[in-house]
């Protein structure tokens, strides 16, 4: 159990800072729905499964198509 | 998009109904609740929306009417929750009658859906509220972004 | 059984397929990593419910599952230049 | 030169106040109060739910919910408002 609870963190950490730095905002975006991904697999293991069943359905669809529309109707670059 | 997606889009909207629902109705015995449910719900819209388009959708599924379901939600619960002001504020009135009445043994147990006593009502009552919500901002979102003319 | 060696080589063939979603070229190719991180979580979901013996966890891994493709239509339908 | 002192402070700041707040830090999973345990013990007898969180959401924090409602129903008028009213303006 102790393996997951370290590999699982710096993975969220590594896209934080990828989603962070990106100039594309569609690669950004890409990063994003796996950092909501990952963060709902962390919530589950801390044993929180309502958290996880909202942050898979705010984080999976919600999100990245407000976020997809928007860059539809704006720039893609930053 | 094309016919494959729209095909199995309007196959599995029926089935991200059901559970969304069977989530927001089972939200006081196993985990979930208005709030999850809700999303599912409006993630299911989400997927209508990009398998056939927002200017076909707008022909059936209006933000005037998702905003009445919206509000009727919030006065559901508002209600419920002025129901019980005779003891106190958000009072648990229904334990022991015979609506959702049902009262469960402590400890782990397996559960019983006549349960609960004012839970289950506020459930669906945010559940409708989340529902309608995130689908008109999404909705009025993607109608907005496909009314212009864009260049590129 | 020892499903935690099973969810630890899952883990590590997540980071392999997120090591392409960060320097994969091109939008297509993040997008195909990105669906397969989104299997791979789904079987992880399921391997742990199982690890901690609840029969309620599994409800976590059905709405992944049922939701999990909806951003990659987003994200084609973007690559493809439709309008929404 | 000054801009990367300036990172370098930030830097050390932020390491600092993560360290301390590890020393500072309850150890995990104890409880921060005897509320918690109250609810724990006796929600299934007062809320007859078996879903703690559903009887901590809509029972004893009522008003919470009623807060996070309201927040919800203010977002999505706002959004409504902004998106119609330039969408009419754009077609006449």
């Amino acid at each position: 159990m102790g393996a997951l609870y370290i590999i699982l963190p710096l993975a969220l950490i590594a896209c934080a800072v990828f989603v962070a730095v990106c100039r594309d905002l569609l690669y950004a975006v890409v990063v994003l729905a796996v950092l909501s991904l990952l963060l709902a697999f962390q919530f589950y293991l801390l044993k929180a499964p309502d958290v996880a069943i909202a942050e898979a359905g705010i984080g999976a669809a919600v999100t990245t198509a407000i976020f997809i529309i928007c860059i539809r109707a704006t720039e893609r670059r930053e | 998009m094309s016919k494959i997606v729209r095909t199995v889009a309007n196959q599995l909207i029926l089935f991200v109904v059901i559970f969304g629902l069977y989530v927001i109705i089972q939200g006081h015995v196993t985990p979930g609740g208005g709030f999850q449910g809700g999303a599912i719900i409006a993630s299911g819209a989400v997927l209508l929306i990009v398998a056939s388009g927002s200017q076909e959708i707008k022909t059936w599924l209006r933000e005037r009417r998702l905003s009445v379901v919206e509000s009727s939600g919030a006065l559901l619960f508002i209600l419920l929750a002025f129901a019980g002001i005779g003891t106190v504020f958000f009072f648990n009135f229904l334990v022991g009658s015979r609506l959702f009445g049902g009262i469960p043994s402590v400890g782990p147990n397996p559960g019983d859906v006549w349960t609960g006593g004012v839970i289950p009502l506020m459930n669906l009552g945010v559940g409708l509220k989340v529902m309608a919500g995130l689908s008109a901002v999404v909705l009025a979102l993607a109608l907005f972004s496909g009314g212009e003319e864009l260049e590129e | 059984m020892n499903w935690l060696a099973v969810v630890v080589v899952l883990m590590v063939t997540i980071i392999i397929a997120l090591a392409r979603v960060f320097i994969g070229p091109g939008a297509p190719t993040r997008l195909v990593a990105f669906d397969t991180t989104n299997t791979l979580v789904v079987s992880g979901l399921v391997l742990v419910a199982m690890m901690f013996e609840h029969v309620v966890f599994i409800d976590v891994a059905i709405v992944y599952a049922l939701l999990s493709f909806i951003m990659t239509l987003y994200v084609a339908k973007y690559i493809g230049g439709a309008r929404f | 030169m000054r801009q990367f002192f300036g990172w370098l402070s930030l830097v050390v700041l932020m390491v600092f106040l993560v360290i301390g707040a590890l020393f500072i830090m309850r150890p995990f999973g104890e409880p921060p109060s005897v509320m918690d345990d109250y609810i724990i013990d006796n929600a299934q007898e007062e809320a007859a739910s078996n879903n703690v969180v559903a009887a901590v959401l809509f029972d004893y924090r009522g008003f919470d919910t009623l807060g996070e409602a309201t927040v919800l129903f203010a977002a999505v008028t706002g959004a409504l408002l902004v998106l119609r009213a330039s969408h009419k303006k754009e077609e006449t």
